[in-house]
């Protein structure tokens, strides 16, 4: 197999955009990573567009307006980790040889007001009112305190790092500081979920130009090399939207952890070997679950990393950059993409304030409906 | 979900399941009906309604097994906003708790949890099963659906 | 590049199936493609579920029910040609040698009653009454009838005949033969289009179970060669739903037309070489112009396919002998798969009282929304 | 489509082209406006509409131009049942003729045609433009639509 590399990484912002239409948004991230990597469209042989409330053949309609030049456009869809499906598949075409250059790009508008829950949940579910996704993450918590003692104050803390880190970051939905008083007085969601605990599905578009070692030589000044990329379904039992029920028998490892534990032997890097992590926090508790999972520290013990000062920018192993999804949302088809763009700049030394100093390792991660989950490890 | 409907023993609506195979029958009498599973014949594993294979492990050999209606809470929350799309719940909203609950028979639900004080909720405290209406569907069945309570 | 063979395949019947799941559907034409295979559900290490009108996450609902087994699962899309999509992606996955046993599979099932016409068109082409598929059938029929001098007779002999192979297909929606006079004097849809000359979108399912040759001789006593399977998107223009306008200029090669190219140089086979094939007749003037796009007659001369009796069971080069999408309808995400399953079966000598005698190789075509063609080449 | 709400020179109305972009302004008089679009300024193919690049080679330099009024039935067909969706024609439903025009400027466009006996279309005919109110939108304006009728 082939070294396959990202030549170049485009953003359209996180947030909410009114009447833009996606196909404006997906242009501009697609367009910004063909800049990025010095390559021009007519170059690039495949494309996958991850997207989950768009409508059908959301790719070809974002990329006509570049030039209709005949490759073949397929969308791909896997709640959370869509955007690490399109990676993935750009990773098998690169590394095979089938292809030299491969666009991998997500892009999510949502409909206006909050999600529709049948995309996920079945009729009996929303008319009892369980199709409350942060119902989940809440209950998840609940049980991770009463197990191992990770408290609201730790939560808040991830909240106020996260929200720190994105500050200048010019492509965050949340741009503001926040106290740890703030997020354990704002509205309380999910016991012991507040508002500023979690994160907002949003509207937002990224791109990465997957292609060989080889190519990107001739063409790109600061190729980032993809390690490993493993998008994993969960075994049974599956705790998350839209789960009716689970197991009470010891569980097998998450998928969180099966597909980290993939990437590191795929990548042969460690946990240790890691200079920051974008990890999926959907809420707050959700990073220091899957801190955990992602064998980050031993189990129990993600409330210390944030306590100790580990996970922030600065620290041992700066944890969401970037600012994480609670404060860039998530734009479900571009999430993970997005993380990539962010990694990438890192170890390109290129996140201007939000340097990690020296970064030549990250690992990017995403979970959710479906007991879909994805590990992405890239290194230069 | 009222006390009326929950302890009326005669009635002359229809009654069905929220959720076919969900629940033993019939429903003539709510406090005899349980909640229902299935389990698999080949590894043991136990899970919620009808199930045509098992999720565990694939055979496709399911018993159907009647759920016992004591369980354990195994974590909860609080739900603060009225949830979205077609919730049945009372109008205007009241805050309600969520709980997962870990029953004898090796399985945990997620259910709604009623008749109860959201401030005295603990981890591990003993739950009942509750059967109540939850609505009327458009042929004028009483639509029954499943909460547990402090016991 | 290792050789790729289809170890097995299934369907569910095409059709209307009320209150049915979608995922009862798709489970069951996954087994029974699992138990032609000879191959046990946990040995499929990926799986791709085409399908465009399903919900989020439709393949790992599925596949969940016959047990979790922690694979990657991705849900794809392409309009007509998801299922290509579907089959490329494992073709990939297998030539290359990252997976040895991969599913594609299709499920459709249409909400009731008619499409949502914005899941393809855009708010002013629904208004303005635009946002009808046959119409654009219909504009391309005329046209072809002015420039070559097709006719209304033969679309209705092309009916006649696939509704004719349909009789003994038990997975089609329509199995009852109908008469010239009876095409023609149906309701009329969109001149010249009648009724019996169009086919519906619909509900189904297919699968196959793709894999290595060399892991395919331990299992399967009659696997079937992946050839080529090339699905492209069209150069500008591209005239089919939903376009609202096209180039005057002389056109460059159609869709249908490139990915047919492709595949026979990747095959190394020609339209001479075929025995059967199954394309788009989502209208049956649109089977007259597939088959000169494919290059088994030439420009103009489609209609005489049909009126020679070339193209039925028994002639030279028989066109849908499954009965086409006119008589099993369009269950879009299954549609391509389910043209595989029936070449395979062909190929096998299977195909009982529609079997093409002596059939050594066979070409699937799919061609729709959003510029989206393909072409797959299977061979025995 | 009226006759009167085309022919109408005052009015008191916002008027609004169908999709922003596809109509040149004022839309004040619907027999001075026509069509508009984007040139390709490296190819020089013509799309209907703004558009911000290219669909044909990809250029980003497009130029609006604005195209005639007078063109070529390419291709047509009849319309035999309502649209679905949110077709705003007249109800009850009556048969419409969709056609494929060709204009000088080297692109087709799909458009209704009106004004015309449905019997008496043939590819080649020579047909002009119709602007007309097609609805009215939320806000109160009148939403311009086109056509193409015989000559
Ligand atoms: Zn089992
Ligand atoms: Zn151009």
């Amino acid at each position: 197999m082939r070294e396959v590399v990202i030549a170049g990484v485009g953003l359209h912002p996180c947030g909410r955009f009114g009447d833009k239409p996606y196909v404006d948004m997906g242009r501009e991230a697609v367009a910004a990573a063909l800049k990025d990597a010095g390559i021009a469209w007519s170059e690039v042989q495949a494309a996958y567009c991850a997207r989950m409330y768009l409508p059908a053949t959301s790719g070809a309609r974002i990329l006509k307006t570049l030039g209709m030049t005949g490759i073949p456009i397929a969308d791909v869809e896997a709640a959370c980790a869509s955007g690490a499906v399109a990676l993935s598949q750009a990773y098998m075409a690169i590394a095979s040889g089938f292809y030299d250059v491969v666009l991998a790009f997500g892009v999510e508008k949502m409909p206006r007001g909050f999600m529709d829950p049948s995309a996920i949940y079945e009729d009996w579910q929303i008319r009892m009112g369980l199709a409350v996704n942060p119902m989940y993450w809440a209950i998840a918590a609940k049980r991770h305190m009463a197990d191992y003692g990770a408290t609201a104050l730790q939560m808040a803390k991830v909240s106020v790092k996260n929200h720190k880190n994105a500050r200048t970051n010019p492509y965050a939905m949340y741009r503001r500081e926040v106290s740890v008083e703030e997020v354990l007085s704002s509205r309380m969601v999910c016991d012991p979920i507040t508002l500023l605990m979690v994160c907002a599905p949003n509207e937002g578009a990224a791109a990465a130009i997957v292609c060989s070692a080889e190519f990107a030589r001739k063409h790109s000044a600061r190729p980032v090399q993809v390690a490993a990329c493993v998008p994993r379904t969960s075994l049974y039992p599956w705790f998350r939207a839209p789960a009716a029920y689970v197991s009470a028998r010891p569980n097998p490892p998450s998928v969180t952890t099966r597909a980290a534990r993939e990437a590191y032997e795929m990548a042969g890097i460690g946990p240790q070997d890691l200079d920051l992590v974008e990890l999926q926090d959907t809420d707050a508790c959700s990073e220091i679950i899957a801190s955990e999972e992602l064998g980050l520290c031993p189990v129990g013990e993600g409330g210390r990393l944030v306590d100790e000062g580990i996970s922030e920018i600065g620290g041992r192993l700066p944890i969401n950059p970037s600012g994480g999804l609670l404060s860039n949302g998530e734009p479900i088809g571009a999430s993970h993409l997005r993380q990539i763009a962010e990694t990438v700049w890192q170890l390109r030394g290129e996140a201007g304030e939000r340097q990690v100093e020296g970064a030549r390792v990250g690992l990017c991660h995403v979970v959710g409906a479906g007991g879909n989950a994805a590990v992405t490890i890239l290194k230069r | 979900m009222t006390d009326a409907a929950e302890t009326a023993n005669v009635h002359s609506k229809k009654r069905v399941p929220i959720k076919e195979g969900f629940l033993t029958t019939p429903l003539s009498d709510l406090r005899e009906a349980k909640l229902q599973g299935s389990r698999c014949a080949s590894c043991g594993e136990v899970f919620l309604g009808i199930q045509h294979g098992c999720q565990s492990c694939g055979a496709t050999g399911m018993e159907t097994v009647v759920l016992s209606n004591r369980g354990k809470l195994y974590s909860y929350t609080v739900l603060r906003n009225r949830p979205p799309g077609n919730y049945m719940g009372p109008d205007p909203f009241v805050p309600f708790a969520v709980g997962l609950i870990e029953l004898p028979e090796g399985i945990r639900v997620i259910s709604p949890l009623t008749h109860c004080n959201l401030d005295s909720l603990h981890v591990n405290m003993d739950v009942e099963l509750a059967l109540d209406r939850l609505y009327e569907d458009e042929e004028g069945s009483e639509v029954i659906a499943f909460s547990f309570r402090p016991e």
